[in-house]
């Protein structure tokens, strides 16, 4: 294996760009060096993105949106009292992940990169209708989240591409985002499901949101159907049941160590419930 | 590739070591520098037994790299207590019996000094939540959280 | 037959809370456990492990690894033993243990040894072993117990059945027992209600944090050291010699820290396997397990599948019970179903009482002990059957419990008559504690669970060595697992009249003193610490000769009081005391050193009983459990140090929460465990638990000076039960089966 | 005499008994006269039982004392965790 430290982004990409074998790049490195200590996966090359400049920055744009470096950890996140009060869901979503001392490493780009469908901070990413800023020899650009995982383990970013950091919008009137997830214990488990949703209020009823779920389907996905039964309405028992009743529909998910497809598929449902339930009371506050 | 060296600081210590890439930070602590009082329980960052500091941050050295402490400040539970006497924690954790078999014990004290030094008047559930990534498997963690709130609290009416 | 010279009160040390002597060291980092030794010109060894569940081996070529740069040598199972052979008796389990160590013609599980590895880093190690090739011809393989009893299951080995197995069966079947007495038939005619039952626990993982790790080195000379961690470091000797055909007492074993055993320890995996390297390398060979293999390939529990059948009157006396217990314990005969059997009903007093237990392979590491093996399962299936009971013809259940009670005297389900116990103690205290009463909220639940367990004496040799300043170091051959040097101390205090920082307790290694039973069977502090009194008191004996020729008197008129030698009565004489320091300052010139020793076999051990109180709270909607509060009462005969007491029972407790809502073995169609890892092998966290509360019931054992009772297992033995009754209080539905993990319980709740 | 209760799971090689009369003065001689009587019982026996006297259960030890009047039980051998 191979260790680098490049400076810039654009260094970076060339080096992955160029380098042969199996490519990883190195940020909070709890995904990473799990699979290289389990004999999972050891790369041939480990880019480390630590040494590059502003990539432990948190930035507020001058039109409210938020641009959060590559390297931003957990913890980081957590502290950031701004970023919490615009996306307290995205925030929260983080802060699950891992323990203490995985919150001291772990990154937002790290969890969408590792292409796990059960990551905690993809759904809330996605609903919250964030972007990833991506490096390539061409430039940058910025993609948005839905379009990052592409199967288990997998993204859609190509050979010499590089996530320099996450961009979050600017946070509307009247909306609230929330983040919740199903593990057997109190903390430190994967995601058996996970629900992310955003929405926005026009006086009581809904006028925009945005329903994403996690470990139903081999990506994370961001359910359309489910935003639909809810927006135009207040939430109501019924506009609940129908919003539980659409993430049902949504969820494809597999038996494993973690659930059942019976369960998972209920789990969608019962969190969707509670997710939109605290993200309308965000909203309305 | 050939070895890596690496400068850091252990406990105020500059320390310098020779590493594979692949060698995480707990490996170079134990091995090279002879500092044993972080222990690999899972080497997974699932049970915080190797719990240090890293830059002022709580993390699991098994999932550092030993090349990625150039230049960094490490904090172990060799450098707890600096002198004779030692931490208050470390005092608290032995009047409580707050161990059992010992194993998880340095991670826990690593962990709840960061705990406390960012919060120094923590609920019971602000402990058991911060610790849950420091896995006991003896004490059913009561002695622990017990001995975490009294320290807190002698802290607190020191100051 | 209490001893002669109990003692019942007026305790000066024991029983009180004074800080441990290892404290120091294992609040800076500087206690060296299994992995923290380290050796000049050091090697690092790594075991190749089977991928499959059930397979020949065809091929077995190390060549590609011994070319790798710094491999200095590899071991398959040519490289041990070879008198020890297949058959069947007491010589089968050394058999058995080899085989398991390392396989032989073939795997018999996922994550069976199959080669190691020396090398010159451990990262180098771990590269060599990928490069080993085996050619694996794939076996039809079973996990689950009842699937290994059906009819043309596949059989994980022919003829390993022993005589107690009755013709019909297949050849998984390895042991089967069956006791009782009375007649359960009679039994159930006379009940009122009778309810009858089906249930199933997983394997679980004593999950101890510190992982299996030695350092080994050995010579062709026959002469080795061993370094490891350990229940029981003379077990461990005998066994490494006999796999190595080595003479034991050639090999001498240090037991290093203990991080966490509870049964686990109790047997061999990577030391045979270290020593192997280190004679063919001639060097020093540590050998560290990850965590995956810690799961795959060490000690988990059996798994087991129970049928229960209990007939009560309706004012809550049992009439009959009856119990078919079916244990898997892996590829080796050793499953516990015996004890699980025999544990089931041993709280009650009954008049007909049947039980039968199979011990059973299957295609799974094999089973080592947990805590009181067998006895939580069993307690699991009988207690949540009484409790259906109680609820069906709406009876207390503490009151129930009570009028059933075994008490001294009952002949328990298990034959013999129980002398001095403390079960009704426990329930009365349960009864009174305030946790009984306090009022639940809707959706919460209380469950409550007795339980059960034998304890155990074996060989101890104990030596106190006194120093020349008045103080006295204790030499144990027991590994401390959980505090146990304080509680040597306090005993030696107790009888030396030193204070107890005046005495110091060692783990001794294995040539310091005559053999040691491991450190199981909750038998420490009864058995070694019977052993440290009687040695102080040899000690004594000493030293009052030594007092007796000074003053020119007999022996015999001589006593010790309060640290003191003094003449025992006016008769002897007027003579100044004289403290045990004034005795050994010159002790060289007056007949040399004063060592007291013991060195026997203590039976006595005295079993003992435990009430558990749970609330629990189930969302219906995710089938989540929280565990509100908990209360552990339990019989420690005396409770030397509480603090360690408390601790036994406190981690008794949140082990069997672990047990009983998240932590299973999960295997795959494929025969391999999808869980090898914390990560979701879920053993409960600081925030999955509340404190938990415990009560000290003191019924002195009558075969212990003080009355001691080991205290280390029984608290794991009713928590399983004890929470499927909450749970099923709180949810309204009997969760039969073992984890009640959320997936389960609204599995329940759904087909209510 | 010593009346020895063994466990029913043994009664097939005992002649049906659940109860055997024995002249033993101790835990060992038990052991070697049931052996001499039941042949059937050795393999067991040496496997490993334990005994149990008077309610009180001796896990390995030959050498202690039975009376007359003793309860005696044949037992699965115990260990522990």
């Amino acid at each position: 294996m191979q260790y680098y430290t490049p400076e810039s982004f654009s260094e970076a990409s060339e080096l992955s760009k160029n380098a042969e074998g199996i490519i990883r790049f190195l940020a909070g490195g709890t995904d990473v060096l799990v699979q290289l200590r389990a004999d999972i996966t050891t790369p041939d090359v480990l880019i480390d993105i630590k040494k590059i400049p502003d990539v432990k920055k948190i930035k507020k744009n001058p039109d409210g949106s938020w641009c959060i470096g590559a390297a931003v950890c957990g913890a980081e996140l957590n502290e950031h009292e701004g970023i919490k009060s615009d996306w307290p869901g995205v925030v929260e979503a983080v802060d699950l992940i891992g323990s203490t001392q995985i919150q001291g490493r772990a990154t937002l780009v790290g969890n969408l990169c590792n292409g796990s469908p059960a990551a905690d901070s993809v759904p809330a990413l996605m609903a919250a209708g964030a972007t990833a800023t991506v490096i390539n020899s061409s430039g940058s650009r910025e993609v948005s989240i839905e379009k990052i995982p592409h199967s288990p383990g997998r993204t859609t970013l190509g050979k010499g591409e590089v996530v320099s950091a996450i961009n979050l919008p600017a946070h509307k009137p009247n909306s609230g985002d929330a983040y919740l997830r199903l593990i057997p214990r109190t903390e430190m488990d994967i995601a058996v499901v996970g629900c992310g949703i955003n929405l926005t209020l026009e006086g009581d009823k809904i006028s925009e949101a945005r329903v994403s779920l996690g470990a139903v389907t081999p990506t994370v996905i961001l359910v359309d159907a489910a935003a639909k039964a809810i927006i135009g309405k207040q939430l109501d028992e019924q506009t609940l049941e129908a919003l539980a009743e659409a993430a049902r529909k949504a969820c494809n998910p597999i038996s494993d160590r973690r659930g059942t497809i019976e369960y998972r598929t209920h789990i969608a449902g019962v969190l969707a419930k509670r997710a939109a339930k605290i993200a309308y009371e965000r909203a309305r506050s | 590739m050939s070895n890596i060296h690496v400068n850091t600081i252990v406990n105020g210590d500059e320390v310098g070591f020779l590493c594979d890439p692949r060698e995480t930070l707990l490996d170079c602590l134990r091995d090279k520098l002879s500092l044993t009082g972080a222990k690999e329980g899972c080497g997974t960052g699932d049970c915080g037994s190797c719990s240090v500091k890293l830059d002022g941050r709580l993390v699991c050295s098994c999932l550092v790299l030993g090349a990625e402490a150039e230049g960094k400040k490490i904090e172990t539970i060799e450098g707890m207590s600096r002198d004779e006497k030692l931490h208050p924690l470390q005092e608290k954790f032995i009047e409580h019996a707050a161990l059992q078999c010992g194993i998880c014990t340095p991670g826990i004290l690593v962990a709840t000094k960061a705990l406390l030094e960012k919060n120094p008047n923590p609920s019971e559930t602000e402990v058991r939540y911060w610790l849950a990534g420091n896995l006991c498997r003896c004490t059913g963690y009561d002695k622990i959280i017990r001995a975490v709130l009294d320290t807190a609290a002698d802290l607190r009416e020191a100051k | 037959m209490a001893l002669d010279d109990q003692r019942k009160s007026g305790f000066k040390f024991v029983g009180t809370r004074p800080n441990r002597p290892d404290g120091m060291d294992k609040v800076t980092g500087r206690a060296k456990f299994g992995a923290d030794m380290y050796a000049p010109g050091m090697l690092h060894g790594a075991i190749l492990r089977s991928p499959h569940a059930h397979a020949k081996i065809n091929k077995l070529d190390v060549s590609r690894a011994e070319k790798l740069k710094g491999v200095k040598a590899i071991v398959t199972r040519a490289d041990f033993s070879k008198k020890i052979n297949f058959t069947s008796g007491k010589d089968l389990e050394t058999w058995n243990v080899l085989e398991n160590i390392m396989a032989g013609e073939k795997v018999l599980y996922d994550g069976h040894a199959v080669a190691a590895v020396a090398a010159t880093s451990a990262l180098v190690a771990r590269d060599a072993i990928k490069l080993i090739e085996v050619q694996y011809e794939i076996l039809p393989h079973v996990t689950d117990v009842d699937a290994a009893m059906a009819k043309g299951a596949p059989i994980v080995r022919e003829g390993v059945a022993d005589k107690s197995v009755p013709e019909g069966l297949n050849s998984n079947v390895a042991r089967y027992h069956e006791s009782g007495h009375g007649d359960v038939e009679v039994g159930f005619k006379e009940a009122d209600l009778i309810v009858e039952d089906s249930f199933k626990t997983e394997a679980t993982h004593q999950g101890y944090i510190e992982p299996h790790a030695c350092l080994a080195t050995l010579g062709n000379d026959g002469k080795g050291e061993l370094w490891c961690t350990t229940q029981g470091h003379f077990y461990f000797q005998k066994i490494c010699a006999a796999l190595l055909d080595l003479e034991t007492s050639q090999l001498r074993v240090t037991a290093s820290e203990i991080g966490g055993g509870f049964g686990g320890k109790t047997t061999v995996f990577v030391e045979p396997v270290a020593l192997a390297l280190s004679r063919k390398s001639n060097r020093p060979v540590k050998l560290v397990m990850s965590r995956s293999e810690v799961f795959r390939a060490t000690g988990p529990t059996s798994s087991t599948s129970m049928d229960i059948k209990i007939g009560m009157k309706k004012d809550g006396t049992i009439t009959a019970g009856q119990g078919t217990f079916r244990l898997q314990g892996g590829a080796f005969p050793g499953a516990p179903g015996d004890l699980t059997a025999m544990c089931a009903f041993a709280p009650y007093s009954l008049k007909n009482v049947h039980q039968i237990g199979y011990d059973v392979l299957t295609n799974r590491p094999k089973q080592a002990a947990y805590r009181a093996p067998g006895s939580p399962m069993a307690a699991f299936a009988v207690e949540s059957v009484i409790d259906e009971l109680c609820k069906k013809l709406n009876l207390d259940p503490i009151e129930v419990r009570l009028k059933n009670a075994s008490r001294k005297g009952t002949k328990a389900s298990f034959g013999p008559k129980f002398d001095e116990i403390g079960l009704v103690e426990t329930l009365e205290a349960a009864k009174e504690h305030p946790h009984y009463s306090a009022p639940l909220k809707v959706g919460q639940g209380r469950g409550i669970s007795c339980g059960f367990w034998f304890n155990f004496g074996g060989e101890t040799a104990v030596s106190l060595a006194l120093s020349e300043d008045g103080t006295a170091q204790i030499s144990v051959g027991t590994p401390d697992i959980g505090g146990s040097r304080s509680s040597m101390a306090l005993m030696a205090a107790e009888e030396l009249g030193i204070p107890y920082d005046h005495i110091r307790c060692t783990i001794a290694d294995t040539a310091t003193l005559g053999y040691n039973e491991i450190s199981h069977g909750s038998r420490v502090t009864y058995a070694s610490g019977l052993a440290t009194i009687k040695a102080a008191k040899d000690a004594i004996n000493k030293l009052s000769k030594r007092a007796a020729d000074k003053w020119g008197i007999p022996k015999e008129a001589v006593k010790w009081e309060d640290g003191c030698a003094v003449p025992s009565g006016p008769n002897a004489g007027n003579f100044q005391p004289l403290s045990l320091k004034d005795l050994t300052k010159n002790m060289g010139k007056t007949g040399g050193p004063i060592v007291g020793h013991f060195e026997a076999t203590p039976e006595g051990a005295g079993v003992s009983f435990a009430t558990h109180i749970v609330d629990a709270e189930v969302d219906p909607d995710t089938g989540k459990t929280k565990i509100l509060r908990y209360t552990v009462i339990q019989d420690a005969g005396k409770a030397i140090h509480p603090s360690y007491v408390e601790g036994q029972y406190q981690g008794g407790a949140a082990q069997g929460i672990g047990w009983a809502l998240n932590e299973e073995y999960i295997y795959g169609s494929d025969g391999r465990l999808q869980n090898a890892g914390f990560l979701d092998y879920r053993i409960p966290l600081a925030s999955d638990l509340p404190m938990i509360d415990t009560v000290i019931v003191e019924v002195p054992n009558p075969g212990h000076p003080y009355g001691v009772r080991g205290v280390g297992e029984t608290s794991i033995c009713p928590p399983l039960a004890a929470i499927a009754n909450a749970v099923s209080a709180a949810a309204g539905i009997r969760l039969r089966e073992l984890p009640m993990s959320p997936p389960r319980i609204v599995a329940a709740l759904n087909g209510k | 005499m010593v009346q020895v209760n063994l466990w029913a799971g043994l009664r097939r090689f005992a002649d049906g008994k659940d109860t055997v009369e024995i002249k033993a003065q101790n835990v060992g001689e038990i052991l070697n006269a049931l052996e001499n009587k039941y042949p059937e019982l050795k393999e067991i026996i040496e496997a490993g039982v334990s005994v149990s006297v008077d309610g009180k259960i001796i896990a390995s030890g030959l050498t202690e004392p039975v009376y007359e009047d003793s309860e005696v039980f044949l037992l699965q051998q115990l260990k522990g965790g």
